[in-house]
């Protein structure tokens, strides 16, 4: 268990991808939002949170497609099926380790990046929390896209198409979150909403994907 | 269809499930579609002759009121098909007959016309209603929603060469979907508060449409369910012939 | 335990490939598979590691006691040599990778990237994978694909080994291994045309 | 034909592109289902002719 | 040259990929906007051409690591570089078929995503305009990201974070022809400078990305 | 036009691998190149392609001479077998794809997917890419990998075929293949720790 979370971390860090990358995405997301919309600050303010929340969830997205398909390819998921080790089991450690390569730092570095967009004082705070609590469930469902698409050379696009009306839920109620924190109201229900998808989310979705997977292995 | 059916016979159910069985099933649908296809015609010329021509206009609504007799049935069609997926996607999981899985796909494209039916038809009642083609509205994001797991379905079930696995894994997506579809109503309702309508064809007095508006809409109900059912025989039989014919091209070529 | 295969029917693409198959492998022995191109050999392995269902039949004695080793090698490119054993290891609950690097010429490699291998080195290392699964049934398709005259000695060798310690070996494969094996041709097995075995296309022909 | 009033455009467009989009989909699905009879019967026969 | 072109788009038809996704993500990411930013139309409004430039944008970048990242893998490229095609014709009929898989339907579908946000009436006109001339940079653009990162297994992310930054210019004068037309304000600067981009970008970019493209086959 | 290799010296991840090679092939001969894993034939042949350029020496006669045949295959496995070939044809300014179909005896798996391929017919189908290139000078590495017996056959019938019309051919193998050519044992050419060839790493030696 530890060898395979091990694994993927190095690898994450050696091959030109993992942790710099989805925060070097998420940046230049935001930095691209005000050439696309205006430099209006007032109105950067106003969209701040939500587009955090966006641009956390594209970075997710975009890194989802090297978490099974490498894995695929060299034919380690054949080899890893017949391990001892149970897929449910290997699938939630690959989603965790990809959460800690690209949700950690988007957590860590949303607040700088809100900086970039105006985000008000009172926002900080629960950009963070609601990341922190809503990123797991991005890469957990992702896992799931993943175990679906696998079989389809480079099937990133559609692995996206799957993968983001899954998200809505926990976009909703973090950006929500987000929204309201930054205005300076009432968090408390979409912040148990966001929990408790979360906690659903990554009690269930394993089985869901090793049963995928177990498909795509056959 | 000439089937080789003379082989000995692994054990083949009767009753209702042997319906799965691809031949019995084109045999059956053979017998009952064109009476579909004649009955679903009838009920929607009557329904939307009567309520296009024959019914009054609304007091507040004006002539748009004419829009329902489209608008409400491809979305009452739209959420059953899926519904309809969901069900068939159970029977293959759990019993692993052909014909349901195919059911399922071929329902997919009827859904995705019918969900298009609902929100073209809504865009173009809400220009005149509340000013604007489209409103975040919980009904119609959800609608939007809906569409966009019809679409994912659809993409999936398109990418994956062999059948077997593409009808297990659009399977789980529409299990999983499904869950998600739910909770992103709950999510968009706490989201953003309505404009649309409730749902006014409930038993409940208060919000009731009046009859005259009422009984042409029941039989354009009744004429959206048929053209549905027309629609998923049909192209049910399409996918068993698609498929029987990918499989005798692939035993010409083992040999 | 003897892996018993009673009347095993396998399928790919929703079609029966093989048919009809019977034997055993008892430890100690190795058994060669041959077969023309397309026979259906990979996929008879691929259903004895338990990766996909077999139609009928069959396969007894192969829960969690067979370890696969297929076309591709299972290899990441930015692990090095040793890192790539010792994940392997590590999945399979063993820890040593000495042994394994020697019986395959790796220890001079230990240290380089496995993208950076040249064809033969990869698939030595892909073998010396099985080396540390401590599991007693190998499954090989073309283990040999690529190896040079020394190190299909290298190899015959870890059979031989492997063999000698109470295990066994499942092997497909187009040229001669050079080892004391029952051979088993899949060719009488091929199934025809007209067999109904309750693959998945069946319903439909 | 019945006075639409105002509204005309809006009902009218909305029947129009509801009733194009469900002839589409009958077509298209008829279209297909012609095909897959006919590429069927193809393969059928050449299964007879070769035994 | 043309069996190239037809190939590729064979290619995207069959292999799951190809038309409808790179529309369905762009799809996606307008309808994930209202949930991220919140449903207030005018404040959509506003925001609107610029979101719907960089919808289009991010569509065509997740579309392009299938580019020529399949076609490494399996040994294609370095059997076409051995071809008596010349790379550079190779790579510009490749971004021709990336933009008709990609561009070209962003471009006839974004009035519609346009309503969706809202989009005030003169800004449709604008939006197609703008898109129909900036999209071919894009996929130029995106080639020359792709040859760069062929080498690296699932340099996907990496592209992205190459890429982005190149689009800039494309993006900024873009959405701006979109926005000053929504606003009914005079757009034929920007309009000829997004012209003068597309232009100099096909005229010189395959040069770049052949060159990038034999380094990286060595 | 004989192929004239002189004092070539080949590199690979910035060292030099082989270094001093001379030798020539002449239309109508082939030349089996030999040596153990790793000893830089793959590294040759790419370099003869134009892959990669030569550390120093001459390579004369390859220029748009040379098909090259790598150990994948270049096969999109959503395409059927016919449209495979028929797109490096056109590539190569060829039309037809009959031959090369019957000289590997895929006739019967024309219209499969080659992603539904077994391993060897996969193979046969990259080979068969050779015959559509209409070129003279074939370069192939490992060709017979996977190949069953008859298969193996065929491309020996086919490279004979290729000599007879004039054209040439370099392999790379570490099999018998059963063709008469020359024999090229790389081994002697390997560079060793000493050698100064002009590789990318030696300004840092
Ligand atoms: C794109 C926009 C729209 C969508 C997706 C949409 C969707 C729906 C749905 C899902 C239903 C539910 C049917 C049921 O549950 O019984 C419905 C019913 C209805 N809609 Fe819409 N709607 C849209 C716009 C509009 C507009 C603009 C109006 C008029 C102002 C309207 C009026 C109605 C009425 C009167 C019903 C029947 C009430 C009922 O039986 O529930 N809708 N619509
Ligand atoms: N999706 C598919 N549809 C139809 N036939 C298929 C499909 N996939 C594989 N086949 C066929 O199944 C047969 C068995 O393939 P398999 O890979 O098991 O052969 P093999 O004995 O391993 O051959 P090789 O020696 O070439 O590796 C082959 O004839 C192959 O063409
Ligand atoms: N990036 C690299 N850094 C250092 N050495 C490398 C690198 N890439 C390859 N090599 C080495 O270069 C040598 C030549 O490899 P090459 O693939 O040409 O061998 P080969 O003769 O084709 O072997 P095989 O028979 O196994 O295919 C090998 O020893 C290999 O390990
Ligand atoms: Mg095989
Ligand atoms: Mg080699």
């Amino acid at each position: 268990m530890t060898a395979l979370l091990y694994r993927d971390l190095m690898l994450a860090l050696r091959a030109g991808g993992g942790f710099g990358l989805g925060l070097a995405f998420f940046l230049i997301v935001t930095v691209l939002v005000p050439f696309g919309v205006g430099p209006q600050s007032e109105l950067l303010a106003r969209i701040a949170p939500g587009i955090l929340w966006l641009g956390a969830l594209l970075a997710c997205l975009l890194s989802l497609d090297r978490l099974l398909a490498l894995d695929w390819e060299d034919g380690t998921l054949d080899l890893l099926a017949t391990s001892p080790l149970p897929l449910e089991a290997a699938l939630s450690i690959k989603a965790l380790a990809h959460w800690i390569t690209t949700g950690l730092p988007l957590v860590v570095a949303a607040p700088l990046f809100g900086v970039l967009l105006n985000l008000p004082g009172p926002g900080y705070l629960w950009l963070v929390v609601s990341l922190a609590l809503g990123t797991p469930a991005l890469s957990v469902i992702g896992t799931f896209g993943a175990a679906l698409t696998v079989g389809i050379k480079r099937g990133g696009l559609l692995m996206s198409l799957l993968v983001l009306p899954l998200y809505v839920p926990t976009l909703i109620f973090g950006a929500e979150v987000a929204r309201r924190g930054a205005a300076g109201l009432e968090t408390t229900t979409p912040l148990l909403m966001l929990a408790g998808i979360t906690a659903g989310v990554i009690a269930v979705m394993p089985f869901a994907s090793a049963a995928a997977l177990r498909i795509n292995l056959r | 269809m000439s089937v080789t059916d003379d082989k000995p016979a692994i054990k083949r159910p009767s009753g209702f499930w042997s319906y799965a069985n691809p031949v019995k099933f084109l045999g059956f649908s053979e017998r009952i579609l064109p009476a579909l296809w004649v009955l679903s015609a009838a009920c929607l010329a009557l329904g939307l002759v009567w309520g296009f021509f024959f019914t009054p206009d609304d007091f507040r609504q004006g002539s748009t009121v004419k829009i329902i007799y489209l608008h409400v049935p491809s979305a009452l069609m739209a959420i059953n098909a899926w519904f309809m997926m969901l069900v068939a996607s159970l029977i293959w999981i759990v019993r692993r007959h052909h014909v349901s899985a195919l059911a399922a796909r071929a329902a997919a494209p009827v859904g995705v016309v019918m969900t298009l039916i609902a929100l073209v038809t809504g865009a173009i009642w809400g220009q005149p209603m509340w000013g604007t083609w489209w409103a975040w509205d919980p009904r119609l994001t959800s609608f939007l929603i809906l569409f966009l797991f019809y679409l994912g379905y659809i993409a999936l079930w398109e990418a994956i060469e062999d059948p077997d696995t593409a009808a297990d894994l659009t399977a789980v997506l529409c299990l999983v979907g499904t869950v998600f579809a739910v909770l992103s109503r709950y999510a968009v309702n706490f989201w953003n508060q309505g404009l649309h309508q409730g749902a006014s064809l409930s038993l409940d007095k208060e919000e009731n449409v009046a009859d005259v508006f009422y009984f042409p809409l029941l039989v354009c109900i009744a004429g959206f369910v048929l053209l549905f059912f027309a629609l998923v025989l049909y192209r049910t039989g399409t996918e068993i012939r698609l498929r029987r014919t990918r499989a005798l091209l692939a035993r010409q070529g083992r040999q | 335990m003897t892996l018993v295969i009673r009347d095993l029917c396998v399928a790919r693409g929703g079609l029966p490939v093989l048919m009809g198959l019977n034997f055993q492998v008892a430890p100690g022995r190795a058994l060669v598979l041959r077969g023309p191109n397309g026979s259906g050999k990979t996929t008879l392995l691929r259903t004895l590691a338990g990766l996909q269902p077999p139609l009928s039949g069959e396969i007894g004695g192969a829960e969690d006691r067979i370890a696969y080793a297929a076309h591709s090698d299972g290899l990441k490119a930015m692990l090095s040599v040793a890192e790539n054993l010792r994940f392997w290891a590590s999945v399979f609950g063993q820890r040593d990778i000495g042994p394994a690097l020697r019986s395959y010429a790796l220890e001079d490699l230990h240290d380089r990237l496995a993208g950076t291998l040249s064809a033969g080195q990869k698939r030595r290392l892909g073998l010396a994978r099985m080396l540390v699964t401590a599991r007693p049934v190998w499954v090989l398709d073309e283990p040999t694909v690529s190896l040079d005259a020394d190190a299909v000695l290298l190899f015959a060798r870890a059979v031989r080994t492997h063999l000698e310690a109470g295990g066994s070996a499942i092997i497909a494969t187009h040229i001669d291994l050079g080892l004391e094996a029952e051979v088993l041709d899949v060719t009488p097995f091929r199934a025809t045309a007209e067999t109904r075995a309750g693959a998945s296309d069946e319903a439909f022909l | 034909m019945p006075d639409l009033g105002k509204y005309a455009d809006a009902v009218l467009s909305a029947y129009g592109a509801s009733l194009v989009l469900l002839a589409l989909l009958v077509l298209l699905t008829l279209r297909r289902g012609r095909r897959a009879r006919a590429a069927l019967e193809a393969v059928e026969s050449r299964e007879k002719k070769d035994g």
